[in-house]
């Protein structure tokens, strides 16, 4: 089992390096101006983290649909506030970004563990309400660069020993949701859920609370998406966002965590994100005209799924032959 | 031994009132006549050619998508196989081939990828949800990889006007033809066959059904195809009627239909639904959003009551559901069918 | 709520007004529906803006089908498709609508009259001058478009290449598309200084590709060693231009463009003209325009706007 | 011993507990004392798991006592019992398959390192002791997927024990366990007794009872019926109080005339499962699969049904080969399976009667390939009266029946395909003792219509008393085949337990 994982997670790196190398090697600029090497690492950012919430809520054997429009929320709130108080102190807006999108998933995780309604419905649902809900609240009126204090707008860009300040705020993220999930209770419980539902409630595993915290978890990191978003983008429409969610479900599948739930680590869905956010930049590079991109993530996630399949079948074997033995 | 048994528990007039399905009609129903006689202009001749010719795609890839989500299975593929579809017909009438043969090679394009998504699901026994968001990207890459910046358009007359073209003297369009047509065809298939009855069976216990010789593989694999098809079809009528070809056309339908789908009372976990709720469904949010946008509510308002519309109706049918069960089954018997651990 | 019905069943015989964007949400339609809102107070009539969330090639049909069922004196549409609208435009025409296009036209056929904010040749011309004074009429330009399928920037793109010709050391090394999506734009901006390290200037002939590239080049190294110009609104630009990000760029004044279609639409619809070339009629404080070649009232030649001038404007 | 001065730990007085339609328990009572081993012994579906869910706070009671020391208890979840010192092994294993064995364990309460982080070398070495107390070699890191029957129960064992309660039930634990494990499992049992611990072990097999517990309460038809100390008690008294009757009555087994070969099974082979299995039923014969649970009998008739694969062998049917891996093939050769497994794989339980029993003949009664449910009915309706299914109408659904009934439908349905061979796995498990015997009497009228019968069955009365030929399976190789006369408990048991005896 933790051989496949780390296995599973060794095939994205590889692959990633590869992707990288070969870019470089046609044109060094990729990796070599202080600007290629800075966005590398900061455009990713973003995903990573829908990636991270995502992959919490698939292991809970659920799906969250709505952390696009979750995004689009927070982002145009994060602009709101720097409009109506200029002066506002950056931490206030994340913390008013993670409140935000706490809420939203806490909406979804009430109706999807009270409710016992299936989340891909619910969030299905949620999805097109949070973005009715932005549309109506920005309508054709959008957030400006101008609109936001320069000192947001350069923490998009900021770099720390050369490494971008909001990719650090990811990692530390997801760091500390990797080390809960593996080192806490409530983490394993989270897998075991997912694993077995029946069995979690046969073994009087506390269900919906941790159901709920998983969908709390991808809303607070979805909110803080936003906040990133607005940083690097600063230009904030209603429009933010849209369709990010089956790219959050892609990034988790491509880093291997089982859609059924079970199985699977964050740290491998934001090596999944990097690798599709990265694979977008590099194409064009890489003389793949920009048209194919889509194809070329399709056949990403394909291949990600069948290798799931390859390696859960050679570790039955190997467990079965070991019970021979 | 010479015991004889009711056919039913309920009366007639029960059993067809008291269903999801028949809600969901009444409540069309009901926004049907309250547009009627508040909606300004509702009562217009253009009306409901108007309302058919937006809903035909949605409804069209409905059809036979209740199918596919009756056996527990989903395919999030069909927008972007519309989209290829609609690519190939234009880049084959492009390079001078007829209408129709381009359109024939579009349903062949469209059947190819169904089974594509059918065996990998069935026959690999890979989650149709991951799957299909794979080949979603897969299909629309490719339309959009074809075309590019082209955009074909150069489509004959007859053709683009058949698509919009009227039943004889009445406002109906043509398309309604097929659309009725498949209807009646996914409605026999579904509820009169022993192929239909297979598909509620595997929804509700695979084990069972391939334990009664249902043959769980091929059913899933005809249904793909079946799905992917039809999108085709949709995808060709899609083309012709804006007679313009474009690797993004029907971007994000995927999720519109699944959302009508379900409105219409088709459990996501398969085995439960009819094809009269996905129809009433489907008109549903194509006479709300039509009203809505008649009382010039914008497109943002229509997306959330759509939106609030789903859950609410999932969030009934699983309340109530979940309170007969209470009755019936032990506490513990969560929203999918009870897995049989009681005895062992 | 439903004011264009109450134009629609006719009292007063006032003009009902119809304003269709590309999409809701983009400043550029916000301000020329300003315009548009303006006229039709002025010449009296109802006004009402409708739109897609996104720019969809089919997505605009259904607002279109509205507008002939509410029986809309006149539609002012900014065309997301040329073709995908037309048989939309034709049954609202048949039902009594009044069709003007503006911004972006659809096959001549399906309307009544387009309004041109410039000649495909001006805007073109500007854009290639801008650059070319911008880059010492010296090296490697990219181009940052909107969708791959946008008839005008496609148009424009095709003009800016001929125009190219009389610049012999210019090389236009590629085109990339940002869907007129604030984060595609910038994503494809930073790739495009990737791919072509030489690169020394980008031309962003939309007003959401522009203000991305502007956002995404003020914060990286390049800022002021790739210039940037294309069409942009005062509002989005005036940072960049005070921080040297861009220099100059051009645009036509959107308020102005839907002031005219406006008037234009009421002119057709009281029958001052039929859209037959050579039709005059007075446009409020914009003055006399005339109706040219198939059916296109032309706004006038697009505007520079750079530090000396831009704080002038509001839009 | 038990030590009956005292008061009882645990107390369970008139427990009641329907599930709809279905009363599985209508009063059920047990009284255990600390430092006993307390046999609760029934026929299936005598009520036993669900009085254990109950204690567990599974199932919440719809009426009764429960105290625990004396003091008046109610626990809504099994958190609440377990916090309350009660460890409970549930028949059906409970694990989590993608987590490893000792998660499985300690799943909720893994040892703690410093700032709550959970201390996996501790859990690791706690397992292995685990491990090591139970005798068994299992990596405690390899994850609970693919674990044998048999292992399974093991981690439930460990689970249990590690949670140091004071009351440990044993939902048969021993069901799937060989001689060696079963005998330390005992080992640890009676060192727990010895520790003043109370223990409740239910199980099907007597002699285990008697060698291991020191009082036994019978329960029948999901009441309680008598307690007495094994001592002053024998296995044929504990047999009549389960059955309420005399056995023989239980199996009213007419011998049939036996006819020719109608299922030939050669060679038939798949890694891991069974190996090298060869027999044949004839024409009116009755033939038992024998064995423990997990030996593979299952297995066997899957495969020869079409519902598995097999690697290698052959079935052959009428003396026409049957394609392998297709149940379709084997329905349309004659061949019926009623599966072990009622509510997974017998019936479609959220469908009508109607559609469960002519599930497998929609196709025969579809008329120009269309099927309406007045047609389903119709030919429903006769196969229904056959079997006396009770429902009081065609549309109800099979979840609102009881085990028994849900049987008979499950049965109705296969006979509706007119078989010439019968393959029925656990014919009457969880099925009440009147059910029971209808069962068994419709097999004999099956096989004296001349239909061959292939029958898996883990209880012995039930295999002795009704078929004509034993085969015993164990370890997925037949090691016996027994005629009906030679058939006794004894050779049976040490055929089916013959090769396990002989593991390290
Ligand atoms: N969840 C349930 N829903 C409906 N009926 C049930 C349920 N659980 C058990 N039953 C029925 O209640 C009766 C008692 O079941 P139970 O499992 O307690 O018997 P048992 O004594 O444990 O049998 P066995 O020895 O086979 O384990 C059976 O008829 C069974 O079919
Ligand atoms: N969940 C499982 N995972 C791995 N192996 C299993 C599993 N269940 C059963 N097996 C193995 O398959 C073989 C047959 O198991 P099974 O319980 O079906 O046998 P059986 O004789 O039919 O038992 P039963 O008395 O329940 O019918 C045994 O070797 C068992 O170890
Ligand atoms: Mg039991
Ligand atoms: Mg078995």
């Amino acid at each position: 089992m933790r051989t496949v994982l780390r296995s599973r997670e060794l095939a994205i790196v590889i692959v990633l390096l590869l992707l990288v190398a070969g870019t470089t090697v046609r044109t060094d600029a990729f990796l070599f101006s202080e600007n290629s090497w800075r966005d590398l690492l900061l455009t990713p950012s973003i995903l990573m983290l829908l990636a991270v919430g995502e992959a919490v809520v698939i292991i809970t054997r659920n799906v969250d649909l709505s952390v696009g429009s979750v995004l689009a929320l927070t982002a145009y709130l994060t602009g709101r506030l720097f409009i109506a108080q200029p002066g506002l102190p950056v931490v206030a807006v994340f913390v008013a970004g993670l409140l935000a999108g706490g809420a939203l998933g806490l909406v979804n995780g009430l109706l999807v563990s009270l409710g016992r309604v299936p989340a891909l419905v619910i969030t299905l649902g949620t999805l097109y309400v949070y973005r009715g809900v932005v549309l109506t609240w920005a309508g054709s009126d959008r957030v400006n660069a101008s609109d936001l204090p320069d000192g947001f707008l350069a923490l998009g860009t900021k770099t720390l020993a050369s490494i971008p300040v909001l990719t650090m705020i990811a990692v530390v993220v997801l760091a500390a949701v990797g080390y809960h999930l593996h080192t806490a209770r409530g983490g394993r419980e989270l897998y075991a859920i997912g694993s077995d539902p029946d069995a979690a409630l046969l073994f009087g595993l506390p269900v919906r609370r941790r159901v709920l915290g998983a969908f709390v978890l991808s809303g607070a990191l979805a909110g803080m998406a936003g906040v990133f978003y607005a940083a690097r983008y600063g230009t904030i429409s209603s429009g933010a966002g849209l369709g990010l969610e089956l790219q959050a479900v892609a990034a988790a599948v491509i880093g291997g965590v089982a859609i059924f739930g079970g199985s699977g680590t964050v740290w491998g869905a934001a090596l999944g994100a990097v690798l599709l956010v990265t694979i977008n930049r590099a194409l064009p590079i890489l003389g793949i005209s920009e048209f194919w991109q889509q194809a070329v993530v399709g056949v990403l996630i394909l291949g990600a799924i069948v290798l799931d399949r390859v390696l859960a079948a050679r570790t039955a074997r190997r467990l079965a032959d070991a019970r021979e033995a | 031994m010479a015991r004889t048994y009711p056919a039913h528990a309920r009366p007639l007039w029960q059993r067809v009132l008291l269903t999801r399905e028949m809600a969901v009609v009444a409540v069309l129903a009901g926004v049907v006549v309250y547009s009627v006689a508040r909606v300004p202009n509702f009562t217009g001749p253009l009306t409901l050619p108007y309302l058919l010719l937006d809903t035909a795609p949605i409804l069209l890839v409905a059809l036979p998508m209740t199918l596919v989500v009756a056996t527990g299975e989903i395919d999030l593929s069909v927008a972007s196989v519309v989209g290829l579809s609609s690519v190939t017909v234009g880049v084959l009438v492009d390079a001078g081939w007829p209408v129709p043969a381009a359109a024939l090679a579009a349903l062949g394009v469209g059947a190819v990828c169904g089974a594509l998504n059918g065996y990998l699901v069935a026959y690999v026994g890979l989650p149709s949800l991951a799957v299909t968001i794979g080949t979603l990207a897969l299909f629309r890459g490719i339309a959009v990889g074809l075309l590019g910046t082209r955009a074909v358009t150069d489509f004959p007359d007859r053709w683009t006007e058949l698509a919009t073209a009227r039943i004889g003297q009445t406002q109906l369009p043509l398309v309604v033809v097929p659309i009725v047509v498949l209807v009646a065809v996914f409605a026999v298939l579904l509820h009169l066959t022993p192929f239909g009855r297979g598909i509620y069976d595997i929804g509700l216990s695979t084990d069972a059904a391939h334990f009664s010789g249902v043959a769980v593989a091929r059913t899933k694999l005809v249904l793909f195809v079946l799905t992917a098809a039809v999108a085709a079809f949709a995808g060709v009528f899609f083309t012709l009627r804006y007679g313009t070809a474009r690797g993004d056309n029907a971007t994000g339908l995927e999720l519109q239909v699944v959302a009508a789908v379900l409105l219409g009372g088709v459990s996501i976990f398969g085995g439960r639904g009819a094809l009269h709720g996905v129809v009433a469904g489907v008109l549903l949010i194509g006479v709300l959003s039509s009203a809505l946008r008649l009382e010039n509510v914008t497109v943002n308002v229509i997306n959330i009551i759509i939106g609030a519309l789903l859950v609410a109706s999932v969030l009934s049918t699983s309340v109530l559901g979940w309170l007969v069960r209470r009755r019936q089954h032990s506490p513990l018997a969560p929203a999918q069918p009870q897995p049989g651990r009681e005895e062992r | 709520n439903s004011g264009a019905s109450g134009g629609a069943s006719g009292g007063g015989g006032d003009v009902s007004v119809v304003m269709l964007p590309k999409n809701l949400g983009n400043p550029y339609f916000d301000t020329s529906t300003k315009g548009a809102k303006a006229a039709t107070s002025e010449f009296g009539g109802t006004f009402s803006e409708v739109g897609p969330d996104t720019g969809s090639p089919d997505a605009q049909v259904p607002f279109i089908n509205t507008a002939a069922q509410q029986g809309t004196k006149a539609l002012i549409v900014s065309a997301n498709d040329p073709k995908a609208i037309c048989d939309a435009l034709d049954e609202a025409r048949q039902a009594g609508t009044k069709v003007v296009t503006f911004d972006s036209d659809t096959d001549a056929s399906c309307r009544d009259l387009f309004v041109n904010q410039a000649t495909a040749e001006g805007i073109a011309k500007v854009q290639v001058d801008m650059i070319a004074e911008q880059i010492g009429d010296a090296g490697e330009i990219a181009i940052l478009s909107a969708s791959a399928n946008a008839t005008n920037q496609n148009a424009w793109i095709e003009m800016m290449k001929k125009d190219l010709a009389d610049h012999p050391n210019i090389t236009l090394v590629d085109t990339v598309y940002g869907n007129d999506d604030d984060q595609t734009s910038f994503d494809k901006t930073a790739a495009l200084l990737q791919s072509h390290p030489d690169l020394k200037g980008i031309v962003s002939p939309t007003t959401v590709g522009i203000a991305a590239a502007a956002r995404y080049l003020s914060t990286s190294s390049s800022q002021g060693k790739v210039a940037l110009t294309g069409l942009g609104t005062p509002n989005q630009m005036r940072d960049y231009v005070a921080d040297g990000t861009v220099t100059e760029f051009a645009l036509w004044n959107p308020e102005d463009l839907g002031y005219l279609a406006a008037f234009a639409a009421d002119a057709l619809v009281s029958g001052k003209i039929t859209g037959k070339e050579g039709g005059t009629f007075t446009a409020g404080k914009l003055g006399d325009f005339t109706v040219g070649a198939d059916a296109t009232v032309l706004l006038g030649d697009p505007f520079r706007f750079n530090k000396d001038n831009i704080d002038q404007f509001n839009f | 011993m038990a030590a009956n001065g005292t008061p009882p730990v645990l107390e369970l007085v008139d427990i009641r507990k329907a599930f709809g339609p279905v009363v599985a328990l209508r009063s059920g009572s047990l009284r255990v004392h600390a430092g006993s081993i307390h046999a609760l012994v029934g026929e299936n579906g005598a009520g036993k798991s669900t009085l254990v869910k109950i204690l567990s706070g599974l199932y919440r009671r719809d009426a009764g006592e429960l105290r625990l020391d004396g003091q008046d208890v109610d626990f809504a979840t099994t958190a609440e019992s377990k916090a309350a010192g009660i460890a409970v092994i549930y028949q059906e294993p409970t694990l989590f398959p993608d987590l490893s064995v000792m998660e499985n364990i300690f799943m909720g309460r893994q040892p703690l390192r410093s700032g709550r982080r959970i201390d996996r070398a501790a859990m690791r070495e706690q397992s292995a002791e685990l491990f090591r107390r139970l005798g068994v070699h299992l990596d405690p890191l390899r994850p609970a997927a693919g674990l044998s029957i048999a292992d399974q129960q093991i981690i439930e064992i460990a689970k249990a024990i590690s949670l140091e309660a004071n009351v440990l039930v044993m939902d048969e634990p021993t069901a799937a366990l060989s001689g060696v494990e079963v005998r330390r499992l005992f080992q640890v049992a009676r060192g727990l007794r010895d520790e003043g611990k109370a223990l409740v072990f239910i199980s099907h097999r007597l002699d285990e009872v008697f060698d291991l517990c020191d009082t036994v309460t019978v329960m029948r038809d999901g009441a309680y019926v008598s307690t007495s100390p094994v001592a002053d008690t024998t296995v044929g008294q504990v047999v009549t109080h389960m059955v309420g009757r005399t056995v023989d009555d239980l199996f009213p087994k007419t011998p049939a005339p036996v006819g020719d070969v109608v299922l030939e099974v050669r060679g038939l082979e798949r890694a891991d499962v069974f190996h090298d299995v060869s027999f044949d039923v004839r024409a009116g014969e009755i033939v038992a699969l024998a064995g423990l649970v997990g030996a593979g009998r299952s297995e066997i008739a899957r495969a020869v049904f079409g519902v598995d694969r097999y690697d290698a062998g052959t079935v052959r049917l009428h003396g026409t080969d049957v394609p392998p891996g297709s149940p379709l093939a084997a329905v349309r050769a004659g061949m019926a399976l009623v599966p072990e497994d009622r509510r997974q794989q017998g019936l479609v339980t959220d469908a009508s009667v109607a559609r469960n029993v002519t599930a497998v003949v929609r196709s025969r009664i579809a008329r120009w390939g269309l099927l309406t449910s007045a047609r389903e009915s119709r030919a429903a309706a006769p196969w229904a009266a056959r079997l006396d299914v009770k429902t009081n109408a065609l549309d109800m659904h099979g979840s609102t029946m009881s085990g028994g009934n849900q049987q008979k439908v499950v049965i109705a349905k296969w006979l509706a395909t007119e078989p010439t061979l019968l393959i029925i796995d656990e014919p009457t498990r969880g099925i009440d003792v009147g059910t029971k015997a209808e069962v068994h009497r419709l097999l004999s009228e099956l096989a004296g219509k001349g239909i061959a019968i292939l029958m898996i069955s883990s209880e012995l009365p039930e295999v002795l008393g009704m078929a004509d030929r034993v085969l015993v399976v164990a370890e997925g190789r037949i090691t016996a085949d027994v005629p009906r006369d030679q058939a006794t408990p004894e050779t049976v048991m040490h055929a089916a337990t013959a090769t396990l005896e002989h593991q390290p």
